[in-house]
């Protein structure tokens, strides 16, 4: 079984444990998205905000997940 | 002292770009003349003492540090190739910032003038909307806010 | 340390606007943080050592100096009320000047970074064109020329 | 006879003395800048741009020169 990495910033660690992992059947970000949805739903709305990052690079919905990988899930930036 | 412009390379690459501790503006101020720069522009982004009409006592910024420092190094050189900048540089600071402190610090030298004003407010409008480094706004009601919403344009 | 907002009328207008002395842009950018600001921006016009194709060895500026001083605060003034400026500031320097000095120096804080940038680009513009202040470029040929031309826009 | 102080700046010191006097018919700035073309024709250009100030504001040509008035003859900035 699959397990990726996850970790989640600012906002994000209202609504999730700043890392943690999933196990299971998410081959895409764009699964990722949905179970992180299921995990909780109040974060919906910010999670389709979010980018989605493995390796420091930007990821697509499309990316596919590969064991180990670590997801970092970036909000929309408030920085300045 | 360091001259950014006496190497072949610039040595910005080499300048931490994400600190902890207060931007030290006047250090980076003068690295940043260069004989060939006729303008040099300075933006300091500082801690305001309101936001959406309520009072703020202080703010705190968190980063995901490796790729913020990666994409403002990429910014400030895409600014440098794009406007042939004689120095382009963009510090931001994490951690607990109080009112009037500078949150993030751009400096841009050029020949003209006008180059060294668009470069400048190139660099600070990308690392804004790109870089993921995030606010919190604590109030002194006692409440706080996530930033997700570009206040300060 | 004075606080240009602390009190009612901005103390601006009692700082020296033309000086013959470096000009202390450490200590002016230091007066320029607001509580209520969001944005600073500083831009210094530097001395290049090239221009029109010549190899610059220094400058000397000259003032009309009553007149001068009296425009500048007209200009720094008209900003501050057009762009509900929380600081506005400029101070140019006379006699001679070497290659990396500054010869002038605006700073604008506002709320919003934009307005600042904004502001800052219509002082130093007008300014430039408008005030009675030359240069006299000396050349490193041992020639010298007074500027008559905009030549770092 | 009307007697007009002239003090210049810049470039023009290249063509006048610094500060000196005119003596005679002229009663505008507009005469006053003949003048000077007719006292250093090379400056006729300069001074065609320039501009004139008396009592540290700005006069237009027609402005009437009065008895003892010192004008400042300004040429265009240079300054930052």
């Amino acid at each position: 079984m699959r397990m990726v990495q996850v970790q989640v910033f600012a906002v994000l660690k209202n609504y999730f444990n700043q890392e943690f992992e999933i196990k299971g059947s998410v081959s895409t970000i764009e699964e990722l998205k949905k179970e992180l949805e299921a995990l909780n739903p109040s974060a919906a709305k910010v999670l389709q905000a979010c980018r989605f990052a493995v390796n420091d690079t930007f990821v697509q919905g499309e990316y596919k997940l590969k064991e180990d990988d670590k997801v970092v899930v970036l909000p929309p930036s408030s920085g300045g | 002292m360091i001259k950014l412009w006496s190497s072949p390379l610039p040595a910005a690459v080499d300048l931490p770009v994400i600190v902890q501790e207060p931007i030290p503006v006047i250090e980076l101020f003068a690295l940043a003349h260069h004989p060939r720069a006729g303008g040099i522009v300075l933006f300091s982004g500082e801690i305001r003492n309101h936001n959406a009409g309520k009072e703020v006592a202080y703010l705190e910024y968190e980063a995901y540090t490796s790729m913020a420092e990666k994409m403002i190094r990429e910014i400030t050189a895409a600014a440098k190739e794009k406007w042939d900048l004689h120095v382009a540089l963009c510090v931001h600071r994490i951690g607990r910032l109080e009112i009037c402190e500078s949150a993030v610090v751009v400096i841009t030298a050029h020949a003209h003038r006008s180059e060294a004003y668009e470069a400048n407010q190139y660099i600070i409008n990308r690392v804004k909307h790109e870089v993921p480094i995030w606010k919190n706004e604590f109030y002194t009601d006692g409440s706080s806010q996530w930033g997700g919403n570009c206040n300060c344009h």
